[in-house]
């Protein structure tokens, strides 16, 4: 309970400080805006934070936070990438397209590595979560190259499972 | 000049949606409309330089009123006689 | 003490907050709130009647820039009128509602008040949106069909009607960049005409609805008809005078103009005709009272019209018309309860009110009709002594059907009830012989 | 910034909105609409901050924010609403 | 008459919702169309007064040294008033709409229901 | 000199950001089914606005913080709405183009 | 009919507004000097508008940066105080009338993607609706959006989760605790200083968080009513059933 708690409270914090941010600020209302921010931070938490499965103090080393950022950008890449390849398909006059729901299966555990593996298959556009069902998602495929659970699901998850993992064990 | 440009789009858009709001059956697409016709509404408040108001359009013209309407759609019936 | 006028606002409103953390007790508190309220509205009353107006700015800022309450002796008994029958109305149907009821309640009187004491038009907007909001869910809360045709109907003409007075309020401010009532009055001569114009006929419009008037009112019987008969009661006494005061206020004082005067006039008329010839048609008890307050509401909006050209009698009569509606209105309204009019209570509140709203001396609606055509003769209007006796007959034909019909043996009714029925009814008569009217209408009104 | 780079970016956008309410209204589905809204309120985000640039103005900014967590409320609720789950 | 005026499209959005709101008021039967109507009509309304408000090459009135004119703030302080308030009827509507609903089954008024 | 640079950038990932935009709603407009047109709209929309936004923080490099926090939000919150749209749609009977290969949900849900 | 009517009346409006409008866009100063105001106590006349008075004092007067703050909080706060009011009487007005309507049946979960999205997302919500309720007087927003946005934050989670809901005694007592505050430094003011709502503790320095007098104090007070009148208005209309 006190690790989520601590955990919510920093990174509330860390966004308050962003939110706060502003080009001309002098250090003395920084500080201001600091106390002000440390006191709500730490009333949203006591609220939301009981929400929050899993996610205890340990999570803050360093390792995990590695492979967080690694996370972060295999995902930015292969976002750009198939954003590109959507531009390909939509501009292309034959508009080039099999769609289909393929079924995949994940072994990830925790609902909210479950949720960042959704988002970031969704994100990457030609492939879109749809839902979950114990350890099976549902995916929408623009172009299905397999509907085999297995090698359909090396294809769509591609790095992020094995990082998220990483991240989440 | 830019500012102007900008204003024109959202005119015409926000006319657009109103008017689509009114005329189709469906209650629920008459809602989105709604919504969009509010959030441009709210670009239009930011374009006068109203900040405030384009912040209390936003949050509760565009997503609070249209969340409002789907909830009563949801409890009441969806298509218009 | 008494020269702190937003107190009639803010301790309703704290009242009203408050409430729903001592649930069981709500309608007990909401009765102390009202009945202070009551208090001092007689207080400052007094005050005023005796030295004058009062007025009062909020959040310390001069007038244009903040808001300001001004109370001279006209609003000051309009204030009065609204939370004394109030009052006796709460003591009537308080007890039994539930506490969310004696906030809309509180929330309703607190409205009206505010309408009635402020001094900016848009803060009084915002009263009128207070009272609008309450009154629809009161009309609703009676929960049967009827009711809720009523308020829907009331809230579709009451949010259209919200939008023209913003609109008109918006128009008023492009061009004189201020939205002091006062203000306003000064400058509104050298305002672009079209605008003007404009911006008078979006408040007309707007406030139009709330005061009853012709061809705004498609409201008013079903609202009245599908509300029980507190909130009928409350309807006929509360919003609709702050209303016709808003209209007497705003139309005629701020835009002092021979057209306002003739619109508002034949506005009147027509309204009069057609609220007392429906009346006369009807055969729900309700309706007719509904359709008959909107008769009187074109006399008293007749009466004000003549009343801005100076005249002191049409001043005096508007008052008489006043007190004698709300008083009489409110207790037919609350006697409507039953079909017939039981016990002594009954009979005496049903005849002293069809009384005075006929016009039979010296009730205040006598008064009120008497001094109105001593004023329309001095201006020379024949049509309007004329339709002045065409009402009296009007009113004569169908109340007296309704007494014929509804005078009956003794039945059961709480004596809170029956008291508070009477008690405002006593007030047509009270009102009809007390001086108090008569002095108000030479003291210096309209902030002249 | 470059004003012919703003009118090319406004044009563009202004071809993107024009095809976003071209599907707002052909539909054919409640759910295109909704998806429309949801490329609509992107759009419209973008052209918020664009807007907070050209009126050289930090704190415009916080409308932005404002839109882009509250965004989605309407797309989910529509959602909640077609699923039956209101 | 100049094209490149903010305020044009501003005034004739509003007069386009104001009538737009107005038509679906007067000519639809669904109740919950005849509110989405007000709703627009009331969005309009509110940009009404903004547009009174804006001052060509003024700014938002949140004090910065790096500007000296500014847009007037008093039609934004009741324009937000108008928003709150505008949604607080819309929300009390549609309590009454969907009671009404429970009891009548539509939401459609018939002849009988006249104004 | 940097800030020019930084200037010219700025600008590519706006312009990459709007064309992402023109995309995206072409896609809208273009792709047969609903699924499809999601697919094409939501999400690429949303890389338009990272993008766009990125762009802007680099020419105004003192807002870059705030745009990161408009864009972390972004991404938070656009593919819960694009999938809980989608699955809301499948379960309220929208089919399928009719040239999709496999539908695995539907052979779930029976 | 009734259409060709409601287009007829509703052209006819269009003509006349835009026929009104046309006259109005010549008038984009309020610096002009026929704009000088009148005091209607005692009549002495100022030679600055109303909005120029707004523009170059409030920060003398107040404290405040934002203007438009200063006008909703402090020079109109009565206005403030009513509009709380209409809201607050909307939100008992629906918890009157849908009290004992049929309750509804079990819906349908959401899926995981929602509902644990949701999750993350309300404490950002909370965050960003703090932060522009209690930065009122300094950036755009203030009380309303910003309770808007903690209410749009429950909606979500009121919308993922078909058992979640807020404790409805917590609500309305929150929602009477800050309605009271604010009538209450109202009344302080009419105590200390000499008029309803007046400021009466120190301004402070301008552009920091802890300036501007009362201002924070009543944004988020209303920041807390808005918020929990708008969740039970929600919460309310998600208990009714079909």
């Amino acid at each position: 309970m006190e690790g989520k708690f601590a955990y919510v409270t920093t990174l509330l914090i860390i966004i308050w400080i962003a939110l706060i941010y502003s080009p001309n600020i002098t250090t003395e209302a920084f500080l201001e805006e600091l106390v002000a921010g440390v006191i709500i931070s730490i009333g949203v938490a006591a609220i939301t934070s009981k929400n929050f499965e899993g996610l205890g103090i340990k999570y803050l080393h360093p390792k995990r936070i590695a492979y967080f950022i690694a996370f972060f950008f295999v995902f930015l890449k292969e976002m750009v990438k198939a954003n590109l390849n959507m531009a390909r398909i939509v501009l292309s006059p034959k508009l080039p397209v099999k769609p289909g729901i393929v079924e995949i299966e994940t072994d990830l555990k925790l609902p909210s590595a479950k949720l960042f593996l959704g988002n970031a298959i969704t994100l990457t556009p030609g492939t879109m979560t749809i839902d979950y069902s114990n350890n099976r998602a549902y995916i929408h495929w623009v172009y299905v190259e397999s509907t085999e659970p297995k090698k359909a699901g090396e294809i769509i998850k591609g790095k992020f499972e094995r990082l998220l993992k990483e991240v989440s064990s | 000049m830019m500012l102007v440009i900008i204003a024109w789009i959202m005119a015409i858009l926000a006319i657009v949606a109103a008017i689509y709001a009114i005329e189709t059956k469906d209650l629920l697409s008459s809602a989105i409309a709604m919504g969009i016709a509010s959030l441009v509404v709210s670009i239009m408040f930011l374009v006068l330089q109203a900040p405030d108001v384009a912040i209390t359009e936003a949050s509760i013209g565009a997503a609070l009123t249209m969340a409002v309407f789907v909830y009563a759609i949801g409890k009441t019936r969806r298509w218009e006689e | 003490m008494v020269n702190h006028p937003v107190l009639l606002i803010a301790i309703p409103l704290l009242t009203a907050f408050i409430i729903p953390i001592f649930k069981k007790y709500g309608a007990a508190i909401a009765g102390g709130a009202i009945a202070f309220n009551m208090g001092y509205a007689i207080g400052m009353f007094s005050h005023i009647y005796s030295n004058g107006k009062i007025y009062e700015t909020i959040a310390g800022f001069n007038p244009p820039v903040g808001i300001f309450l001004a109370i001279d002796a006209l609003s000051a008994l309009l204030a009065l009128i609204i939370n004394l029958f109030a009052f006796i109305n709460f003591v009537a149907i308080g007890k039994e509602s539930n506490y969310k009821f004696s906030m809309l309640y509180l929330l309703a009187i607190a409205g009206s008040t505010g309408i009635v004491i402020t001094g900016d038009i848009f803060n009084m907007f915002v009263f009128f949106e207070i009272t609008a909001v309450a009154s629809y869910a009161l009309i609703a809360g009676k929960k049967d069909k009827k009711a809720l045709e009523g308020a829907i109907k009331y809230m579709v003409l009451g949010s259209i009607a919200s939008s023209f007075i913003l609109i008109g309020i918006a128009l008023i401010y492009s061009q004189l960049k201020t939205l002091n009532i006062y203000d306003i009055a000064a400058r509104i001569a050298s305002m672009n005409a079209n605008i003007k114009w404009a911006s008078f006929a979006m408040l007309l419009t707007g406030i139009g609805v709330e005061a009853e008037i012709f061809p705004l009112n498609g409201w008013v019987p079903a609202a009245y008809q599908g509300a029980s008969e507190g909130v009928a009661s409350l309807l006929s006494f509360a919003p609709s005078k702050a209303a016709i005061y808003a209209i007497a206020r705003l139309m005629l004082v701020v835009f002092p103009f021979h057209a306002t005067y003739e619109i508002a006039l034949w506005i009147g008329v027509v309204t009069l005709i057609i609220g007392e010839l429906a009346a006369f048609m009807q055969e729900d008890v309700k309706r007719m009272l509904a359709y008959s307050s909107i008769g009187q509401m074109g006399l008293i909006l007749v009466a004000f019209s003549l009343a801005s050209q100076g005249l002191k009698y049409a001043l005096m009569a508007s008052l008489f018309l006043i007190v004698s509606h709300a008083a009489s209105k409110s207790s037919l309204f609350l006697l409507s309860k039953s079909e017939k009019m039981y016990g002594m209570a009954g009979k005496y509140t049903g005849i002293v009110s069809v009384l005075s709203l006929i016009g039979m001396p010296p009730l205040a609606g006598f008064w009120g009709k008497w001094y109105l055509m001593l004023s329309a003769m001095d201006e020379k209007l024949w049509y309007v002594i004329i339709l002045i006796f065409f009402a009296g007959i009007v009113e004569t034909a169908y109340f007296a059907r309704y007494l014929h019909r509804s005078i009956g043996k003794d039945g059961e009714s709480s004596l809170r009830y029956k008291a508070a029925m009477a008690a405002m009814a006593s007030f047509a008569i009270i009102f009809g012989l007390l001086p108090l009217l008569y002095k108000i209408a030479s003291l210096p009104l309209w902030g002249g | 910034m470059n004003s012919y780079f703003v009118y090319l970016i406004l044009s563009i956008i202004a071809a993107s909105i024009a095809l976003g309410t071209y599907r707002l209204l052909k539909g054919p589905t409640a759910s295109d609409r909704a998806v429309a809204l949801d490329a609509l309120t992107n759009i419209t985000t973008a052209l918020l901050v664009l807007i907070a640039v050209l009126s050289s103005r930090f704190i415009y900014l916080d409308v932005a924010l404002v839109y882009a967590i509250l965004a989605f409320v309407g797309v989910i609720a529509i959602a909640r609403y077609l699923e039956g789950g209101l | 008459m100049n094209l490149a005026t903010l305020t044009l499209p501003c005034y004739i959005t509003v007069a386009a919702l104001l009538s737009i709101g107005l038509y679906g008021v007067i000519s639809k039967r669904n109740l919950m169309k005849i509110f989405i109507s007000l709703s627009i009509m009331e969005t309009g309304v509110n940009l009404l007064l903004i547009t009174i408000g804006y001052i060509p090459g003024g700014t938002a009135p949140i004090e910065n040294a790096n500007f000296a004119k500014y847009v007037d703030p008093l039609p934004q302080a009741l324009v937000l008033t108008a928003i709150v308030i505008g949604l607080s009827v819309t929300a009390l509507a549609i309590a009454v709409l969907i009671s009404y609903y429970q009891k009548n089954g539509t939401l459609e008024y018939k002849e009988g229901m006249k104004w | 000199m940097i800030e020019q640079i930084l200037d010219y950038v700025g600008m590519i990932f706006v312009f990459i950001g709007s064309l992402f935009f023109l995309f995206g709603t072409i896609g809208l407009v273009r792709m047969p089914d609903l699924y499809n047109r999601m697919q094409a709209s939501t999400k690429t929309t949303t890389l338009g606005v990272l993008s766009f936004l990125f762009g802007i923080g680099l020419m105004q490099l003192q807002w870059m913080i705030k745009l990161l926090v408009i864009a972390l939000f972004i991404v938070l919150t656009a593919p819960v709405g694009a999938s809980a749209l989608a699955r809301a749609s499948h379960n309220a009977g929208i089919k399928l183009w009719e040239k999709s290969v496999v539908d695995k949900y539907e052979e779930r849900k029976k | 009919m009734r259409k060709y009517a409601g287009i007829a009346i509703a052209l006819l409006f269009f003509a006349f507004s835009i026929s009104i409008f046309i006259q109005l866009i010549p008038y984009d100063s309020y610096e002009g000097s026929d704009y000088h105001y009148k005091n209607p106590i005692n009549g002495g006349v100022a030679n600055e508008s109303i909005p120029t008075h707004y523009i170059k004092e409030t920060k003398n007067e107040t404290g405040a940066v934002n203007a438009v703050t200063a006008i909703v909080v402090e020079y109109r706060g009565f206005d403030t105080l009513g509009e709380v009011t209409v809201l607050f009487t909307a939100a008992t007005g629906v918890s009157f009338l849908l009290y004992q309507l049929r309750k509804k049946t079990q819906g349908r979960e959401a899926n995981l993607i929602t509902k644990e999205g949701s999750k993350l997302v309300l404490p950002f919500a909370l965050l960003t609706g703090a932060y522009i309720f209690i930065h009122g007087h300094l950036t755009p927003g203030g009380g309303f959006p910003g309770g808007s946005v903690i209410a749009s934050g429950f909606l979500l989670m009121l919308l993922a989760y078909p058992k979640f809901f807020v404790n409805e005694k917590k609500l309305s007592y929150m929602e009477s605790i800050s309605g009271s505050i604010f009538v209450i430094i109202g009344l302080l003011g009419l105590l200390f200083a000499t008029a309803f709502l007046q400021n009466f503790i120190p301004v402070g320095k301008p552009g920091h968080l802890f300036s501007a007098g009362i201002i924070p104090l009543i944004y988020i007070a209303i920041g807390f009513k808005v918020g929990s009148e708008l969740s039970s208005i929600v919460q309310r209309l998600k208990e009714v059933g079909e």
